[in-house]
């Protein structure tokens, strides 16, 4: 069966930055709930750093661990700085995942980086 | 382990004391091998055969109807397999239910590869599997029928008496999975009308390594483990004598009480669904409202994943299963909710409390006290979940 | 029992009080499922794992190499059955021995009906296998060898090492049954070169109910029992969470004891041997002089039949067994004395006294006292003695 | 396995009538060592009547109380008595034997019979 990190753990009883923001600069959703999990993340940007990230999760620990994580990586950095924090970094940080669990559940990079091409491509029209 | 409530029946159980300690001498004491013909064999073989004529009663059985196996997953391959291997003659066809343990369904996969084909049959809403669709699914050419007794997710039990007889009528061999109800609802193989019936120690309060299967008398089965001549050479290999002992102690003990305990359980359970019903909106119960397991309390909580939920009921001591694809090894949703039409996304939402005797009415009212925070929390958290 | 001399560990041996003192908890406290997420699963899952490094450990392999089942032919089956599924594309020859326990030559029968042709080959007069006789049954299309280590009855333990290395040498997948060896004498599954390797908790003074079988990393293998994704999806069924934690604690302890006792019942073996040689006449001891297992004791008294023997050696308190046909539920003579090219009549005579190490010297004194007049009774009531 | 009935024990423990007549009038075998069970019967005949009556036996546990029985039972009867003597009365008398030692080690009344057919035999000499 899953056994959790107790950084996994820790992230998943107290997740950070769990919300919406009504008035985002940049909102990026991966997964569904078919196949299990599904994150959408929301920034602000400000001269070019999140300013502030959130999220919101379907799923199971492993992905609101990841997603409180992603959050906290990604905030306040520069855009190019969360561009580079990959899923394996985020998985690194938080000790390491169930095998099972790197699939489908660790997707909040990704998340985190559509949200900031939607902020790229609205900044773009 | 003290103070954990124990919501996980279904999975398996706690071992009786009066279990445990009937199975005690068996191991550093009578622990002789039952194929030996000294005093310590012959009293080993001697406690297995009181099993047997325990667990044979439960089931209304005579003992030697009753072939020992190590688990439920043996039963099933064994019946399958060995039915299969004997029924050849008669037809290439196997009817069963979608909803199925797998344990049988994969020994179906396996024997399409050897030229049996099968026919699953669907289930409605509450998990039903219709006489009529068996009916309509009748070949010239079926041999066999497995359609199990009650369902270990959702607790739906089929009328097995209507099935039974359109399996007679039509001279078809007919088992049944067991697993989730013997030891736990009234269980009469001769009124069922089943040939051949699975069912395992420890779903009733007795130890694991120890399952039973039922085949009637007359019926012709080949074996699946092979070897020496134990059980009259129909399943090889050292009898697993405590817990064989251990078994019978708990068809006996389950025999006895379990018209007391099925009354307690509906209690506690009609309680716990009523409370959970009062308590969070957005829930669906699962499988059928009245023919149901008389522990299962299997719920579906909308805008949440069930391992998350899981989780956070850990953390306050208390154990539950469910049949979201994130709990499962197979990354699967449960094919059972899948089957009676529960979108995915719900389907992701379902938690099992399965209740059992040892459980205490506070252990209800306090999961029903920690439930809704529960839900709340990981609902706020959820992008499906809009806040009213 | 208190009083028994029990000297049939060949058939199963008394768990040791450590071994069933580890495992009490998991009945009544520690029952969770290790398929459970929450804690009370875990902590099974936990003690499974930690079972699984101390049984790897005993016979110098990897604990991802070790899946447990439920007893020494369920190893049997699942290794021949499992390999031959995925070994037929490689040929269809298996190359075995006539002294094979039941649970490997039942199934070579069954797979004759496959397509799988076998052969068995002969033993010396000391049970032994020859190296040069396997090389001569090697066939292009042999894909598998299925060799035991020690012999259950007569205890002759083969050369692997040797017999290991030809079948690698010609690219041939090695199994072995170990279930007679494993625990007693030093196994080092690297060392003795075999792809798959049998063995079983119920003969080093571990709990019946639990077994294992070692796949190398990296064979393929079909699982037997099918169903759930248990043991890596190689062995379906909920785990027997207490046996195997009994095994687990029996492994970790014949590990740390198995120089001191393998010594200490050699000397108690061959007191035995010279005090039966030296009061009774028309004996002979069969298997190897010298690769026996440590506690085995099997000898032919001629003239006479073993049940016989057994019966009176039972009604003064001493546990032994018998090859002779009267024994077997088979009604046959053991193949494995056949085989050595011992008469029937005496193969009849035959007794094997397996010593174990709970064993005490006074013991062996003890049946060396009743045996001779045992002997000299039933020898009076025979037919084909003499008196001198 | 094998559970043997007291009676059963009772004679295999204490068979009755062991040994050999030396100058037997007649002498009867069945069975073989092979087989598992062996038994020779000695018959001493007077006024037609079994005077005396030993055995011989080499098998099991029931073999021997088979014997035991039959020698037994035979005792004093006249021959015709005695040769009506069934091999399923015999085990009747013992209070059954288990059925897998029915066919091969049941065979007393037939080496009784053997005996009293050879001194029949020897006697039309
Ligand atoms: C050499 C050998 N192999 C296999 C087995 C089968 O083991 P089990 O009875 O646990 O199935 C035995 C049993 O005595 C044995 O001695
Ligand atoms: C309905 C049903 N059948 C079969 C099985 C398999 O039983 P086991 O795990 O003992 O092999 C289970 C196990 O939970 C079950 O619930």
């Amino acid at each position: 069966m899953v056994t959790y990190s107790k950084k996994v753990m820790d992230h998943f009883m107290s997740p950070k930055n769990v919300g919406e923001i009504e008035d985002a600069d940049g909102v990026g959703e991966v997964g569904n709930p078919t196949c299990g999990d599904m994150m959408t993340f929301y920034i602000k940007v400000k001269d070019d750093r999140l300013d502030d990230v959130k999220f919101k999760t379907f799923g199971c620990g492993a992905a609101i661990a990841v997603s409180s994580m992603v959050s906290e990586l990604a905030m306040g950095k520069s855009l190019d700085e969360a561009l580079k924090i990959s899923n394996k970094d985020v998985a690194h940080e938080l000790g390491g995942l169930p095998k099972q669990k790197m699939h489908c559940s660790n997707l909040g990079a990704d998340a985190l980086h559509k949200a900031i091409q939607d902020y790229k491509k609205k900044k773009m029209e | 382990m003290a103070g954990i409530i124990f919501l996980d029946n279904a999975s398996t159980t706690k071992v009786d004391d009066r279990v445990f300690e009937a199975m005690t001498p068996y191991f550093t004491q009578q622990y002789g091998n039952p194929a030996s013909l000294h005093d310590l064999g012959q009293s080993a073989e001697d406690a297995v055969e009181g099993s047997r004529r325990h667990v044979a009663s439960l089931i209304g059985a005579k003992p030697e109807e009753i072939y020992f196996t190590s688990c439920g997953t043996e039963s099933n391959n064994f019946s399958l397999f060995g039915l299969a291997k004997s029924l050849k003659g008669r037809g290439r066809h196997i009817i069963s239910s979608s909803i199925e343990h797998i344990s049988i369904l994969n020994p179906l996969k396996d024997l399409k590869k050897e030229g049996w084909d099968h026919t699953l049959l669907p289930v409605d809403e509450y998990g039903s599997v219709s006489p009529e669709d068996l009916k309509k699914a009748i070949r010239e050419d079926t041999a066999l029928i497995s359609i199990m007794h009650a369902n270990n997710e959702v607790g739906t039990i089929q009328n097995l008496e209507d099935l039974g007889k359109i399996a007679r009528d039509n001279d078809i061999t007919f088992h049944s999975d067991g697993v989730a109800s013997a030891g736990i609802i009234p269980v009469d193989v001769k009124k069922l009308g089943v040939d051949s019936y699975s069912f395992t120690s420890q779903q009733m309060y007795g130890p694991k390594g120890a399952a039973a299967l039922y085949v009637r008398k007359g019926l012709r089965i080949k074996p699946y483990l092979i070897g020496g001549t134990q059980e009259r050479g129909r399943r090889a290999g050292t009898e697993n004598v405590p817990a064989i002992v251990g078994f019978g102690q708990a068809a006996r003990i389950a025999k006895q009480e379990l018209g007391k305990n099925a009354a307690y359980l509906e209690g506690l359970r009609n309680a716990m669904i009523e409370g959970i019903m009062a308590g969070i909106d957005n829930v669906k119960l699962n499988g059928h409202p009245q023919k149901r397991l008389p522990g299962n309390v299997h719920v579906s909580f909308e805008y949440i994943e069930g391992e998350s939920i899981l989780l956070l009921l850990n953390m306050e001591g208390i154990a539950a299963a469910s049949g979201s694809s994130c709990v499962s090894q197979a990354l699967k949703n449960s094919q059972v909710l899948i089957s009676m039409g529960l979108s995915p996304t719900t389907a992701q939402g379902s938690v099992l409390f399965s209740l059992g005797k040892f459980n205490k009415r506070q252990e209800i009212d306090k999961t029903l006290e920690v439930l809704p925070p529960i839900i709340e929390k990981l609902r706020k958290m959820s992008p499906l979940y809009k806040e009213s």
